[in-house]
């Protein structure tokens, strides 16, 4: 591509398995990724890459309402990865590719092998510029985590996914997947990538009613609350990994969050929930924060933060 | 905590189809008109609601019975009940204050039109508020709306009022010229059309659009209107004619 | 024991395993549990039990400080599994053993079966009503979680003191073995009950010093912020194991935040750091806002409530 | 965020083992005299100070080379570098106001009493201060303490002042009967001694105290002291004189 994105600034630059990203701002996946038109939003407010919500192969109705708790430290969400699944996803996707400049990754959802590499297949063809591949949603039966506990079938998934595409491959795990062995397995069945954390499984009742809040009752946890834990996980896995591309996520919630997580390790920072309080605008406050901390400390790139309190 | 918990201290039931709920939450809230809470009936559901009313701790809904939850409303909810809400949510409608004022509803669309009403007649505004119904028995809050101006009514089959469409109704008189602001809620298509004439002819426009509420928060994508990916439950429900113009377009290609 | 212990009255009493608690509170372990003076204070604070500091062979210094950050919306902790060993703690529960009435519960850390097995022998020993064995703990090398990741090593452990025991053992937990399967073969190895949650691995790095904060880099999240978490867990323990003794801990900040547990299926709920912000006093404003709850509900008994939110 | 940070903008060395550092924090707070904070130098560790004064976002800490984290400070510190500290934490001291006040202060001690001579100065109090030292080259703070009442120096190898323990030039002067009340800060014993003193006598007391403080939460026990199990970063550091009495006696036994 021979243009340059507009705030693409050598400062705030990373490198990401391959892909360029004009900043370190990663939108989660999950978070208003399911229609070209809001993608083209999150562009807009400045996001350095872009994640699909997770695509299947069948359309998901998702589950019934209450879906969403905003529990005031973070939320708990169970959406149950509704999408129009990925014949009308890709119409989506096409769009998107043709006039979004930012790199957009898909995120795969599948309940087994075969359709993991359907919907990863399709998504290629839509011109995605990178998979994720969702193997750690925690309140979706025969999705996600599900399919993440067991390894071998997911070590399965990776290489076969990894031999059909010629973009990089993430593989997005969970808290419980957030373990030195596991990892390596992931990266030698050719994961380029990962992407941590996903939500924690959680649940909340409410006194009054003495229900659970959550229609499903079991969804995830999300949100500042659980920053400290994916500060663990990243500074781990770098620690391990150290050429390894991590995409952070969980708990950034502005520029000092995202800061947290690259020194840490974290080649790049995922937004979700956050957007629930501070909208779109998010981008821009993390990417200047970044750039005013970088200023003020003189360091000339973003990238000589990357595991930088590993430092002794 | 997430939800607010409220008490049901009146219901009414203007109509077959329609039920009003007043009731008292714990704490005092300041919704503008416009902006809507999430209302969560344990074991049952939980659906988007404007406020059609709202003063301290004093809120009112309109509910019209539409489907599952709805209709779990209207047969199994009663005094001193108890219900949860989220919210306000959502951006409310921008208030002129002062002039002449036009309100086009549709059915239980002038349940946030209400609420506005009551607050543009304080700030002295002359309001002018046509309802829209389908027949006789479904006419409601009539009375209530001639607290704060002037109010004419359509119905599609019957003999109240004027004999038609509320559009058509709204047709006729926003050619007049002499209003500064429109604000119209109802069916999409009631929205559309109201404020394509609008545009055309040159008045302020807001309308409230309805799309699938799940987050409420701006995040899951779920209410987004194309083509712009405005969110209603965070860019709106309340839409003004720069963002409505791009939906005409999209609509009409 | 032919008397009744203050504040004892049938509506919130609740039986554990075998143990009766005056009401179902529990000082979590690790929490002022490490002295008898500490200890009697939680008693007269109108504790239901106490659960002693987790109790080592050798004495055990605990790590440099900082060892404890609060976040805000909970607690980030790495002290190390400091205590005196059994030797000297022995003296401490021979004097709680005699003046405190309330269930004393001896938290039992070891590094291989054999410890387990000697501080377990010698907690009976000096008079303790309880075992939980800390199978969990996060952040210290060759205990708690690194012992509990192994299941055959940790249901020996479990049946080798359980063989040993008279009194009930209770198998402390974190978010890892949080699952029916794991949860199945604790119960079948022998324990009584069941202990959820321990901390949960997790960091913190101040920006403005690019370093992480706690002296030992990884530490466990407590409070307020992993409650939707515990929920989750002792929800699903309770729909699992109808009748396993459950004590919940995780987050309980006062009475709403304990019926909430209770709620999803807890006997009894432990306090831990909320007494950072609370202090004792937030056992007395539990136990008169469960009262409260209980009388102006109709309810006779806390247990009508265990798994109530279960319930369709 | 857990920490504050603060920026050093003065340090003195009054003695070879003691300096003093001037601190501004970002946002003001406001501790009691008593109080402390527990001071994180990054990459080194932790450690309780007293504050030894404060005033808005000005703060000053007073602080002896003992050991590992404290000789760093004196080695490595310098004027512009940043701390990080968590406070105010603990119970300082209940003051009196009006009346006659004796402070007894071993080595580096004075600490929170000089902030508390300030407080009770401005309070009305008349202050008389007792400085215990090792030596003539201990002294420190003698002029400062002079600012708000009268002082006495004790050394127990030298020539100033009163040449024995503090203790000493304590217990000739509580017996004189005409001070209301007593606060020392100093080494175990001499908290001890003083109030044991006091007690006898019936001069209300308090005392500084000390142990290993980890959490600072007055969750770990770490701090506390026996016989009842009082936390000294919470129930204390300052403890009263019907606090040191079970303390005395298990001393005693
Ligand atoms: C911002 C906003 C404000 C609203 N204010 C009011 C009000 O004041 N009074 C009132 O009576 N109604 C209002 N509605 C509509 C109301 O939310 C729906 O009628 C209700 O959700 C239907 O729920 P149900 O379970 O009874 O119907 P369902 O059984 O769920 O479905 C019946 C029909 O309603 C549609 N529908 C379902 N859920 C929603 C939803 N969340 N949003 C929009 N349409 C839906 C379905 O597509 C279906 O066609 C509002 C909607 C929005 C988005
Ligand atoms: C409430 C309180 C207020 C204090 N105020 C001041 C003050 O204003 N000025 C001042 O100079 N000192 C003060 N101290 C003492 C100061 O905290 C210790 O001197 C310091 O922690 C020693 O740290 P170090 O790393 O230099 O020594 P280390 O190398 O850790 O140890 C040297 C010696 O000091 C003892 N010690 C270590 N850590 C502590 C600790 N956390 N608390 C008590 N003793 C300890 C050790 O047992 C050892 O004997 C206070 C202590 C407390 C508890
Ligand atoms: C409403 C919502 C929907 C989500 N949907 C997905 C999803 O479809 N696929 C996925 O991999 N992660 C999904 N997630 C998880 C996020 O991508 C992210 O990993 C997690 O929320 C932690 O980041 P945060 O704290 O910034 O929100 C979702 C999260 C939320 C809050
Ligand atoms: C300072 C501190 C020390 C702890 N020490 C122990 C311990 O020694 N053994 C143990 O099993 N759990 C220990 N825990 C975990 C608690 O017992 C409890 O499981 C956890 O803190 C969650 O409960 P909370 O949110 O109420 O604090 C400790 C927790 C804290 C905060
Ligand atoms: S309902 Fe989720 S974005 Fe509006
Ligand atoms: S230092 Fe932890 S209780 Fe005082």
């Amino acid at each position: 591509m021979g243009w340059e994105l507009e705030g693409m600034s050598l400062d705030l630059e990373v490198e990401l398995a391959g892909l360029r990203l004009r900043n370190p701002t990663v939108l989660a996946s999950g978070i208003l990724g399911s229609s070209y038109s809001l993608m083209k939003r999150v562009e807009e407010a400045g996001a350095g890459a872009i994640t699909t919500k997770t695509i299947t192969w069948e359309p998901r109705e998702g589950y019934q309402n209450p879906v969403f708790v905003d529990l005031g430290f973070g939320y708990l969400n169970a959406m149950g990865l509704p999408n129009p699944g990925m014949a009308a996803f890709k119409t989506e996707l096409k769009k998107a590719a043709e006039n979004i400049r930012t790199p957009m990754i898909a995120s795969i959802g599948g309940g087994d092998e075969g359709e993991f590499m359907k919907v990863a297949e399709h998504a290629l063809e839509a011109g995605c510029d990178g998979l994720e591949l969702n193997l750690s949603c925690p309140h979706v039966s025969g999705y996600g985590l599900e399919i993440g506990s067991d390894l071998q079938l997911t070590c399965r998934i990776i290489g076969a996914v990894r031999s059909v595409s010629s973009k990089p491959v993430f593989a997005k795990i969970s808290i419980h997947q957030a373990r030195p062995d596991v990892v390596s397995r992931y990266l030698g069945s050719g994961a380029d990538g990962i992407t941590a954390i996903n939500t924690i499984r959680a649940a909340a009742i409410s006194p009054e009613s003495m229900t659970p809040i959550l229609s499903n009752i079991f969804g995830g946890l999300s949100g500042p609350c659980i920053r400290p834990i994916t500060v663990a996980v990243v500074y781990e896995i770098r620690r391990e990994f150290p050429d390894a591309p991590i995409i952070g996520m969980g708990g950034v919630d502005g520029w000092r969050a995202a800061l947290e997580l690259i020194l840490a390790g974290a080649n790049a920072v995922g937004v979700g929930s956050a957007i629930a309080r501070r909208d779109l605008d998010i981008f821009g406050e993390i990417i200047e924060g970044l750039r005013r901390f970088l200023t003020g400390k003189d360091f000339k790139s973003i990238k000589e933060l990357v595991g930088y309190a590993q430092r002794l | 905590m997430s939800y607010r918990v409220g008490k049901i201290t009146n219901i009414r039931s203007p109509t077959n189809s329609i039920k009003e709920y007043e009731i008292i939450l714990e704490d005092p809230i300041e919704p503008e008109p416009g902006q809507f809470a999430m209302l969560w009936i344990p074991r049952v559901g939980e659906i988007p609601l404007s406020f059609a009313d709202a003063e301290g701790e004093y809120i009112k809904f309109i509910v019209a019975r539409v489907g599952k939850v709805t209709s779990r409303m209207h047969d199994g909810l009663a005094i001193d009940d108890r219900v949860f809400i989220r919210g306000p949510l959502g951006r409310g409608f921008r208030q002129v204050s002062g002039g002449r004022v036009l309100l086009v509803a549709g059915g239980y669309g002038l349940a946030p039109l209400y609420f506005l009403a009551k607050r543009l007649k304080a700030d002295g505004c002359g309001v002018k508020a046509l309802l829209g119904f389908k027949s006789d028995e479904d006419i409601f809050h009539q009375e209530e709306f001639g607290r704060f101006g002037e109010v004419e009514v359509s119905v599609e089959h019957g003999l109240s009022g004027y004999r038609g469409t509320v559009l058509d109704l709204f047709r006729g008189m926003v050619r007049s010229g002499s209003f500064d602001k429109v604000y119209v809620c109802g069916k999409e298509e009631l929205n559309l059309a109201v404020s394509r004439e609008c545009l055309r002819v040159g008045v302020p426009v807001e309308a409230s659009f309805e799309r699938i509420i799940k987050c409420g928060a701006g995040i899951c994508g779920s209410c987004s209107i194309e083509p712009l990916g405005l969110r209603v439950c965070k860019d709106g429900p309340i839409l003004g004619g720069e963002a409505i113009a791009p939906i005409l377009e999209a609509d009409e290609s």
